[in-house]
């Protein structure tokens, strides 16, 4: 595709975040190291076309449902690095006050409404919040995140069927990176295409580039317009790769060998910087302007966390419930 | 007061709240064109049309998740489940999902979602359809728990549910939507959580009954009074808050105590009711606390069978006997 | 098809098999009504053809999972009469030993692994056998019978992807009788032809004629086939229709108006009895005396059950355990 | 005797019991390639091939349920799930399916299924992978459940879960799996259900503890001792069934009873033990029973929170303290 024919700001939005995630997620993997993370990270270094492209394919009110692999989804839907590195770092600052950590980041008002450490957990709650959008007649949509593992759990045959059957204003956006921890994707479904699984449910499904973030922000546009239009939902399958472990500390016995070489050549990052470069509309000393900004951001993101207060503990019984009770939490 | 059903109790509510908030809808299989299996939402498809009363496919953990997503974007479900029974064919839904949404995300999501769960054996429906799971998800923290013996109490303690912001399981109990009794005409009725109901005041023995055992605990009351045991009946009504202060107010009284549920003895929510009289009201105690419950066995269908193993009068009878005995 | 290819005893097995089906629902039913009967009965009138063809199509050895319709299904693979209708009236006598009622009759020795009153309980557990089945090196397969309404569940799904991933020797029996309790299959799925859902799964999907035996039969043999060559899991659709309620008591207001009528017009078993007589291969003295047997056998099974011990009360607390402990049950 | 890991003695149980048994097999997410993320099976892919050791979609509904159909027609499958949260995934299969196919069937089903599950927080794990979900299937009749402190209980309860015909709910802690622990090498060596384990003699406190709180009990217990009060240590092992004669002896010698586990307090497995002793041993009782456990709120991330929610050696120590000092 001919990326001239995007607005400026869009490719700027695209070649900012996606630096954006692969930076965030290199220091936070560095932070965990250093200690100032204490929770599992799983990063979605390779993923970050999917992640930024089909976020920026949503408007503002719009929602998603995130998963384990969520950096690279909050952060494209606008997540503040701040926050989420206060967050990986236990901090009351952070966006779940330390509560969360990576696995459970949320912000309503972003319309993020969750990271999920349930595989397939984030289905049912999209498929709900696209209920709500219809019955309000709101011009909004409602975006699942989840990966190849994931599509095989029956939450997903059951919203899909949901959505489909009331032609929900929601999106089954799919990230195929081959693998569900070390078991490949060969070996979870019988089937290598996994969009075709939209036809079950009476809509349409579609695989793209996943390491193409014009193709992934076409499709999911396109998904999104058909939403709106009360059409009902799409299933994208976006094919990338992970370039690390499905957590920090995976021996990653499992690789096919040959198959991670290959697929660095088509780093996501890499190939869209050399395309704006390639078409003109950005010079390097723009990049790299951008590229500065982004690790500034993440010092300052750092920073922020490693200053942001632990939470005392009376924290940890507060939140539970909206109205409470003697008795309930101890 | 005019009196009308359990299940009409809940009816009203249900279309009171509606009628008060668009946000309120009705959602679970069968509850539209069927008006429910069992007949709870009979009418309320005329009433609020077939956007606000909605029939789904059989998916538990769609229709229970779909709920919660709609709360968090501001609506107010409810979301009838047929049978309790079927509760775990969702059950992460509820467990990691709802009860923890608020929590995990720094107190900032509002869980307004209403389970409507029937409870209990209705005659020979066999080890799947007779479960009584009010304690199945007691251990999970963020969740509340309902479990009304009156019609007035599930028409004011649903309305606490849906007006509510935190997801609550709310047990029905089948063989309880036809009895009758007085409920308020206010639409503004409510009924807290977390109060229990002295329900029959006495000095002998406290009978802790949860649901359908609270009728059966004023019948044995009453036998019990004619050979002098003076029984105190209480309705916790929420298990999930548990009033603990009335309950352990009525021990320090009387110093014996039976709790009676339908559901299984061993980890009922006698066992959590039980533990913490054990824990807080031990000096009051008299001897044994005693739980009446189903015995340990899946439900069988044989009423012979189902009989012996559901809880009865006969054993809470018993039970005060023994106690008052010692 | 031309029935003059079959064998004789098949033809007269299906003929007496759904002869037996149809009748013993109708005593069940009067049965209930006079009180011998406890327990709810959902009558599969009207699908007899499906339940009775289907497991003609099984050896001996194959197993079937059932449904809380299922007692056509039972008949058909072998049950008999006699227990399953002490099993409904609860006595001793029952399949169950009156332990479990209609919703949960087994029969391990003629491979009837049990009805279930979960919608969607048995496809994982039929999945299973299948596995031990495939392991064990054995010429066996393992029948999934279950419902439109139930094909939503998310069971069917990870049934489905786990026995197409392993190639397992299932066989995915759905009978469409366009309802799920009082809720029309349109208003459940938004296909009309489920069998499509098999592609997700790569195994193929066939949809066939439920009211008429001869395709049922055809089509879960080739399945049968194809699971013992090792090619694993076939989906068969059969539409059919039921004639009662989707309980006995059910008010069916949901009924689409003329709807009844027609599928009337294609009630399986007098069909199937007209079919018999057009092909010259059974005459009318025949086809008589195998339904005065079915009656007969139907008298001795009612006076069987009423005549059978109810169960004394200790019963149950046995057989809830394989080694029992003291406290266990109490 | 040579000690071996909590880990390695799962893995030596399993590895016995596939080679004298070609019935017996693994399945699981992960376990076979990958050699479990808890690295519990690693090497049994090499050693029994990918048919015995099968990895898995991610589909908890179906692995489990596929081990019921497995062992009902003569398989004695070992599910692991990976987490003890995502039991809910599976829920059905394990309340409605496996645990009553026995009774529903008169007796007639054999289900030699085990299902290995991890529970427990492994350090900031955060709500969805940490949780003790001892509890939340203890209501349930038909299923029995084994919750091993160290590698030889480990060990021998698995061969027995494994050798008999029941289903049998197997937590395994995954803070205990680095723990190691003399076991023996004898191949038969099993351990039954429903004895409770005297870990340690004591005359003043009973602390029932529940897998990971046995050790942490016993370091309670050796603080405790410098103070002048003796503590026993009782590690049911079983928690259904449940060796009611072991606690119930204990209880009547020290009058004093802490129960801990690290599953939150309300419902968990303690409310069962509590209510048990408050029915069965009152007489003996000389103060509160005490129950040590989690807080009744979601596991937080923050290790300040987590600590805090956690109970600890502490708690045991200022429970049992209180307790003397009655
Ligand atoms: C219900 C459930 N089952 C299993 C897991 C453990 N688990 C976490 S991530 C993962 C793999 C998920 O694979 P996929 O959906 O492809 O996402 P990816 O990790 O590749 O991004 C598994 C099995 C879980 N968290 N939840
Ligand atoms: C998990 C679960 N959900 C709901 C029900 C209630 N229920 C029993 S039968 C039924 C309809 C099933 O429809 P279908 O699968 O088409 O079978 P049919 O009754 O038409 O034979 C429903 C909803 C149930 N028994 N189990
Ligand atoms: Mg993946
Ligand atoms: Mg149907």
């Amino acid at each position: 595709m001919d990326i001239t024919h995007y607005s400026h700001d869009l490719l700027a939005h695209l070649f900012q975040r996606m630096t954006l995630v692969r930076e965030f997620e290199l220091r936070a993997i560095e932070e965990r190291r250093r200690g100032l993370i204490p929770g599992f990270i799983h990063s979605c270094v390779g993923q970050e076309a999917t992640a930024v492209a089909a976020c920026a394919a949503l408007a503002q009110q719009d929602v998603i449902t995130s998963t384990h692999r969520g950096h690279g989804h909050l952060l494209g839907k606008g997540g503040d690095p701040k926050f989420m590195m206060a967050e990986l770092a236990g901090r009351s600052s952070g966006y779940c006050l330390g509560r969360g950590g990576s696995l459970h980041i949320a912000d309503f008002d972003l319309g993020i409404l969750g990271a999920n450490g349930i595989v397939g957990g984030g289905f049912p709650i999209a498929t709900g919040a696209a209920l709500a959008f219809q019955m309000r007649r709101e011009q909004r949509v409602a975006l699942a995140f989840f990966g190849d593992g994931a599509i095989n759990e029956g939450t997903f045959h059951e919203s899909a069927n949901l959505a489909g059957l009331w032609k929900l204003p929601v999106i089954f956006f799919c990230e195929n990176n081959l693998y569900g921890e070390g078991t490949p994707q060969h070996k979870q479904a019988p089937i290598a295409d996994l969009a075709r699984r939209a036809d079950s449910y009476g809509f349409p499904g579609v695989s793209v580039d996943g390491n193409d973030p014009i193709a992934v922000y076409e499709a999911t546009q396109a998904a999104r317009r058909r939403a709106l239009a009360g059409d009902g939902p799409t299933l994208i399958e976006a094919k990338t790769y992970r370039f690390r472990g499905h957590y920090e500390g995976d021996p990653q016995v499992y690789r096919e060998p040959g198959e991670m070489a290959a697929w660095r050549q088509r780093d996501p990052v890499p190939a869209f910087r050399a395309r704006l470069l390639e078409s003109g509309l950005f010079d390097e000393a723009q990049l790299v302007e951008m590229e500065t900004a982004v690790q500034t951001e993440l010092d300052v993101a750092v920073a922020f966390a490693a200053a942001a207060p632990l939470p005392v503990v009376d924290e940890a019984l507060q939140g539970i419930y909206a109205e409470t009770h003697e008795g309930l939490v101890f | 007061m005019r009196e009308i059903s359990y299940s009409e109790a809940i009816r009203e509510a249900m279309s009171e709240e509606m009628r008060r908030d668009t946000a309120v809808f009705l959602v679970g299989e069968d509850v539209a064109v069927f008006g429910g299996v069992w007949g709870v939402s009979d009418g309320m498809l005329a009433e609020f049309g077939d956007e606000r009363v909605r029939d789904t496919p059989i998916s538990e953990a769609a229709i229970i998740g779909a709920g919660l997503g709609a709360a968090l974007v501001g609506m107010r479900p409810i979301v009838e489940i047929m049978f309790g029974d079927f509760l775990m064919c969702g059950g992460d839904q509820i467990v990691n999902q709802a009860a923890k949404a608020r929590f995990m995300s720094g107190g900032k999501a509002n869980v307004p979602l209403t389970l409507r769960v029937t409870s209990g054996a209705p005659g020979s429906a066999a080890a799947q359809h007779s479960q009584s799971p009010e304690s199945w998800f007691m251990n999970v923290p963020g969740i509340k728990i309902a479990a009304p013996s009156t019609p007035a109490d599930a028409k004011g303690l649903l309305k606490t549910a849906v007006r509510g912001a935190d997801p609550v399981l709310f047990f029905e109990h089948k063989m309880l939507y036809g009895e009758t009794g007085p409920v308020p005409e206010d639409a503004d009725f409510t009924v807290p959580f977390g109060q229990a109901n002295v329900v029959r005041q006495g000095r002998d023995v406290t009978v802790i009954a949860v649901s359908i055992m609270v009728p059966k605990a004023l019948a044995a009351a009453d036998l019990l009074a004619a050979e002098g045991i003076s029984v105190e009946v209480i309705d916790p009504r929420t298990l999930v808050p548990l009033d603990k202060e009335t309950l352990i107010h009525s021990v320090a009284k009387t110093s014996r105590v039976i709790i009676a549920h339908e559901a299984h003895r061993r980890s009922g929510p006698g066992a959590e009711i039980a533990a913490m009289l054990a824990e807080e009201a031990v000096e009051y105690l008299d001897g044994p606390i005693i739980r009446v419950g189903a015995k340990n066995v899946p439900l069988p269908y044989s009423p012979v069978l189902e009989n012996f193993v559901l809880p009865g009068v006969d054993d809470i009878v018993a039970a005060a006997r023994l106690l008052a005995s010692k």
